[in-house]
């Protein structure tokens, strides 16, 4: 962490007392204004949900937590608010959980907690409950946190694995790698002047649309997260039971994001991706959800990336087509280069 | 362990012989140590933090243009 | 506008016309040798890059295509990785080196396993940032585990030239650097396999030259081209191969001309003779090559970790049931390993052909599988 | 960290790819069973509340991870369904967050996932989502957990500090201190060998019997955890403007904990606790609902503490009378002498 | 059994029964001298006492209790503390010290926000612990930070010598002890506040005797009573002066006999005197006070913080508002300070006295205030 | 800071002169340098990590004995 010049972070802070206290009054309730969070019960009661409630956490450990693109508050918020609305449901309340390190600059947690407020306002999602504790310096890196999201399933969502078909087509709302790439090129060892910044982006608004504007048409979805696109598609692969095939020629990888790639040997269907969804579609309506999502905020981008097949062997896979035309196997990531993406 | 990468020569500090190489909008800092005649402009391979060689604009053109021929001779 | 040019290499339509005209090149020579051409890609990114582009996919029924020795991670001894767990558990060292080290399995675990136990290895992508760590810490030692052929042996000979220069002296290299000649004359002089030709490194030939590798066709009878690593530059190199076997060329071709030259890079060449020296060095897979690894000359032996630090030597271990020497050999393909895809994978790896992004079996592992 | 012999948690652990996902099918999935969890997608899809949802989110740090009386997977556990349950609701599911820092010993990781599975079946809570990350070593300190609980409110439970009346009676569910200062025998530099163990517990079915058995009687609850009886008492009395009195002759304090105390100069008050629960009762009904506690399991030790009294000044203020008869007032904990103890 | 007695002080019946009896004597004392008397206790640890208990409250109409200069962490002068937060940023450095320490703010800031912007500061109960984490990290200084009075002088004392013996040659001592006579000389020599009797701290009495407090009596004509710490021990020692000055004794009385002896602990004393000598020395309050601090003899300079890391003289900030000096008097209440509860408090103390759990400000804050 | 608690002595390392002491189930290592005399069973007051003095059982018992007295007589 770098040398604190400014207020620091004190393990006092943690000990749930009086300078916790200060913290929460005079931070964390001036940024967060639902009342359930306001009322500062153990637990925050809600209004009662307009369906079956869906419910998804992530940690956030991302180094550094300033980065091209968005900081780790956006991120977090982005995160979970994606991974309920891939599910088809609507994402309503956040919980935020900060595990900060001593000597954190008080004006750095400032800044992420006014992004992730900011993020949260964008995503339409309030934040209702929260938790801060304080480790000692050399025990975290900064800050990490935890976001935890409730929404709920409207009426006659059905999405899921057991949708997809051979005929389904692949849809990505824009390029691949930003995020892990653009993070990349902060790392001391590595570190890179570029252009690259993360696609880091509440997805809920966009997912909303498409499911309104095309009804029936999207069998399944999922954030490319950690992993990229090819341990997320393989994933639905061996999930499905079904072959995917994304075609390396369709593909939208930025010239920036290939550039730096090819440099660090690195893939960028392996990078990860903090403002994509992949989308399973009926493969008749692919054309309709593509026209659909290229009006969109976080859509204009969109293409299809591949197709769905029966399987071939005794479980699903996920192929590549080649420039050539033949077929080669992908895998999930192993041993990421790059660890503390998000 | 062999790769390396080709990106353009857009600074160079004399004093250190480090470059700034610049590929699709990425920069990095560079040594020249091992090719002390690269100028501005030049195309080098990079390789573990070093330019190792200056790439050769003359044979590429020359490659690219002979193939192409052969290609469309062929095919036509 | 050279930038043009590059991506001309890059861009598939090119190459799409010219896999028809490699396929046929290929046709004919099997017409002329009354059999299918095995070739050999000495080097791990030829290997890698076959693989990725999905030519050798493409060409499967026209060309035999075994992967050679020519990936550096690989043909790391274990008894070598061995030593650099012990080197970072001294007080206080750090360990710097390359990313696919880390994952290479010793006799008992890899550097990765180590660190996680509490001992300070740090990756780098340059020495120079190994240099850089060493000024930060300047009461620390600072190893730099330097691993490659020769276009990576003269890096480390300039960064250690720096550090003396600057005059850091807790910066230490040891040195696992490897020659590729004496390689593939152990390669050729025992076991070899039936090759008809062979695709030579194009970055270790940018610093060697073309010229050196003439003793191919000299000593071995062999046919060679340097080849670049486009899919683009793959199949010219192919098509060159195929001419100078049916020609029975005096000379190793040159289908990288634009980065490989006659005399190679000579400040490299000359830092890396300057510092180092071969000596005798085992090769995971091909045992003790002689005057093959690249070790610093004796009056530099300050700045030599196995000087500075010398280690008992490490009692050897089980032998591994890997069979890296045989697939660094060419003598067999990952498949033929039984452990292949089962025990040993990129999560596991049991050889270091599965943890190099360049090693056959990783390579194999990551495209080749069908299933 | 402890030298690791055994095999130990890698950063390629926290990937996303293939060793993140043997760590979830060999250890999480097999301790895990709702199906939502097995059905591996963004988001849990849960059946429909039968009212309100409450939220509650804490994450967990504390040091050492393994300590008398538990560890942080039952910690976690307890911590999350006491905080919804203290509101009056009834806790359902749980997400579950993981930390880890790179050399965890994986054994040691298997022991926390079994003990908060464990301790979920006790609570009869299902874990129904999770996260794993993994950070480099000398950023963490072995495992960190978030729990993030979800419960939902019957109908007309409605505590709350409005409730608060003078002439309430305060009730503990048995000794206090038994958690900060067990946790505290552990401490390098303190360490001391003692009979003492934490309390940690989850208090749901004690809480919901007592709701139960006792309609109406319970005006308020909360857990005092971080900061002590003291200082959750101090809360109260800040939120309900009433003032607070706590009878030092009525405290129970176990023998040991009041001897370390008492070497170390602290105060049992303000020592932290993971299995008891604060309950301002209707002061006429005090003792039924100490009877009705004390046949319970975690109610034993039951006792009424103290009392509430209209605020004697501009704000209401904690107190604790003396043996000698005297009052003199109580503050919030600030600057606890131990971190990381939750 | 012993305990049962220890169990017997502490319980409160006979506190109680005490307490009436007390009582009774303050009111008769304040027949007798015609005014409610007015005693000062010395020790923190008293002060903490009076307030924890409730006697203080209970006593308030019969006797007015002054707390005084008892507190070893409160009269550390800022300066000290500034100088500490300068070793802490010598490289390599780990400072070690008792808890309330780290909260004492020096002119710009405390040790513990220090600690948070990278210092290794570690929080020690014992000196014997942090000779521990000297020779855990053998190759880094490890600089403890003595601080306390008689009670806690031979405990460093002892550590060091242990440390010498043992070879520990990266352990230093930064000596803040100070001795409590002196002080209570200082205190009587100027701006006496009225005191009718004193009760004096029964742990550093365990160290010096008993016989060493006589001086009080013969010098200042003033009653004092060697006091303990449980509610009975208070109330036997405030017994026990009221009867002395009524009596007008000639020497100091033992309210705390199980511990205090007449001659107190000689191995301590001649450990203390062995390796340490009293210079002149600034108390926060208090001003410089001549022969009252304990700093190691020249002999044991290697093992002297002051010796081995000489710091440049740190520039003095501005004075602070904080009243520390008047309260450590005796001349002022927390009560009577601007900044008390309002400014001040223990999140962000602006003086010692509100961080120390022995602190007047600090016991006041917790204790006294009604509101 | 001067706060020195009572506590029994339960083993003593005649080598390194440390102690275990025990006070209500809570044991600790204490150093007997201060307090070379003291044997099994003693009641000590420890310090920052020291022994620093033998309770007075005697004393203890008398004082007691003689308060509980003065306090009777003056309610009766
Ligand atoms: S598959 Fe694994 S064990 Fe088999 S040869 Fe390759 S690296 Fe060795
Ligand atoms: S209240 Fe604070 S500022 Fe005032 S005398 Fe006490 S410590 Fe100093
Ligand atoms: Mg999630
Ligand atoms: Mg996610
Ligand atoms: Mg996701
Ligand atoms: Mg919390
Ligand atoms: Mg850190
Ligand atoms: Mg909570
Ligand atoms: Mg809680
Ligand atoms: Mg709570
Ligand atoms: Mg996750
Ligand atoms: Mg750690």
């Amino acid at each position: 962490m770098k040398e604190v010049k400014e207020k620091p972070i004190l393990l006092a802070h943690g000990d749930g007392g009086a300078l916790t206290h200060q913290l929460v009054q005079d931070l964390f309730l001036q940024h967060f204004k639902h009342e359930a969070l306001q009322a500062q019960n153990d637990g925050a009661l809600l209004k009662a949900l307009s369906g079956p409630p869906v419910l998804s956490t992530d940690s956030f450990v991302i180094s550094p937590y300033f980065f091209p693109g968005g900081d780790i508050g956006k991120l977090a918020v982005a995160g979970t608010v994606n991974d309920i609305a891939v599910t088809g449901a609507i994402p309503l309340y956040l919980t935020v959980a900060f595990i900060l390190e001593e000597g954190l600059p008080i004006s750095d947690l400032e800044k992420i907690v006014a992004s992730l407020a900011k993020t949260a306002e964008e995503a339409g999602v309030a934040i209702v409950a929260g938790d801060t504790k304080v480790v000692e310096r050399g025990h975290g890196d900064g800050i990490y946190i935890n976001t935890t999201g409730l929404g709920y399933m409207p009426a006659e969502r059905h999405l899921g694995y057991h949708q997809i078909q051979a005929g389904d087509k692949i849809i990505i709302n824009g390029t691949i790698g930003d995020h892990g790439l653009s993070i990349l090129s902060t790392r001391a060892g590595i570190a890179f002047d570029t252009e690259l910044s993360s696609d880091c982006a509440p997805l809920n608004h966009l997912i909303e649309a498409i499911l309104q504007s095309c009804p029936g048409a999207v069998k399944f979805m999922r954030d490319p997260t950690r992993g990229g696109v090819a341990t997320t598609a393989k994933e639905i692969a061996l999930a499905s039971e079904k072959d995917l095939i994304l075609d390396e020629e369709a593909l939208p990888i930025g010239e920036t994001v290939a550039g730096a790639a090819e440099f660090l040997g690195l893939d960028p269907l392996y990078m990860a991706n903090e403002g994509k969804v992949i989308i399973i579609v009926d493969g008749e309506r692919a054309e309709e959800v593509l026209a659909t999502m290229r009006e969109l905020p976080h859509g204009h981008n969109s293409a299809v990336i591949g197709k769905v097949e029966e399987k071939k062997s005794h479980k699903g896979q996920l192929y590549v087509k080649t420039h050539f035309g033949s077929h080669r196997i992908l895998d999930m990531i192993a041993g990421d280069p790059l660890p503390r993406i998000c | 362990m062999c790769l390396a990468a080709p990106s353009r020569i857009t600074r160079i500090e004399e004093a250190s012989m480090m470059a700034e190489v610049e590929s699709f909008g990425n920069k990095r800092k560079v040594s020249l140590l091992m090719v002390p005649e690269a100028k501005m402009g030049d195309y080098v391979l990079v390789h573990a933090g070093y330019a190792i060689q200056i790439l050769d604009e003359a044979d590429a053109k020359e490659s690219l243009r002979l193939w192409e021929e052969i290609l469309c001779s062929q095919n036509n | 506008m050279l930038s043009e040019q590059l991506k001309r290499f890059r861009e598939p339509q090119l190459a799409r016309q010219m896999l028809d005209k490699v396929k046929k090149s290929l046709q004919e020579l099997q017409a002329h040798l009354g059999y299918k051409a095995t070739f050999m890609e000495f080097c791990g990114t030829h290997t890698a890059a076959f693989s990725r582009t999905g030519l050798r996919e493409e060409l499967k029924e026209d060309v035999n295509l075994l992967s050679g020795p020519g990936c550096p991670v690989c043909v790391t001894a274990d008894s070598h990785i061995d030593q650099v767990i012990a080197y970072s558990q001294l007080p206080n060292v750090i360990i710097t080196t390359y990313g696919d080290m880390v994952k290479v399995p010793g006799t008992e675990k890899t550097l990765q396993e180590q660190k996680a136990c509490g001992s300070d290895v740090r990756i780098v992508y340059s020495s120079l940032e190994a240099l850089e760590i060493a000024k930060k810490n300047s009461n620390r030692p600072v190893i730099f585990i330097g691993v490659g052929f020769e276009t990576t042996t003269p890096t480390a000979a300039m960064t250690l030239r720096k550090a003396m220069e600057e005059g850091v002296n807790n910066f230490y290299l040891y040195s696992l650097h490897k020659a590729t000649a004496p390689a593939l004359q152990a390669l050729f002089s025992t076991n070899l396999p039936n090759i008809d030709g062979i695709l030579l490194p194009g970055h270790v030939a940018i610093i060697t030259g073309r010229r050196q590798w003439d003793v191919i066709t000299k000593d071995y009878n062999l046919q060679g081209t340097i080849a670049g690593f486009e899919a683009l530059d793959l199949l010219i190199a192919l098509e060159d191969l195929c001419s100078r076997i049916q020609n029975s060329s005096k000379q190793v071709g040159n289908a990288y001309g634009r980065a490989v030259q006659e005399e190679g890079n000579i400040i490299a060449r000359q830092a890396m003779d300057h510092l180092f020296e071969l000596r005798d060095g085992p090769w995971r897979g091909l045992g003790t090559i002689s005057q093959s690894v690249y070790k610093l000359k004796k009056e530099y032996k300050a700045y030599d970790a196995e000087e500075v630090f010398p280690l008992p030597s490490i009692p050897q271990g089980k032998p591994s049931p890997c069979l890296c020497g045989e697939i660094l050999k060419g003598l067999k393909k990952p498949f033929e390993c039984p452990l292949f895809a089962h025990r040993c994978n990129p999560i596991r790896p049991q050889g270091p052909c599965m943890v190099s992004h360049e090693g056959t079996c990783a390579i194999y592992y990551k495209y080749e599988r069908t299933v």
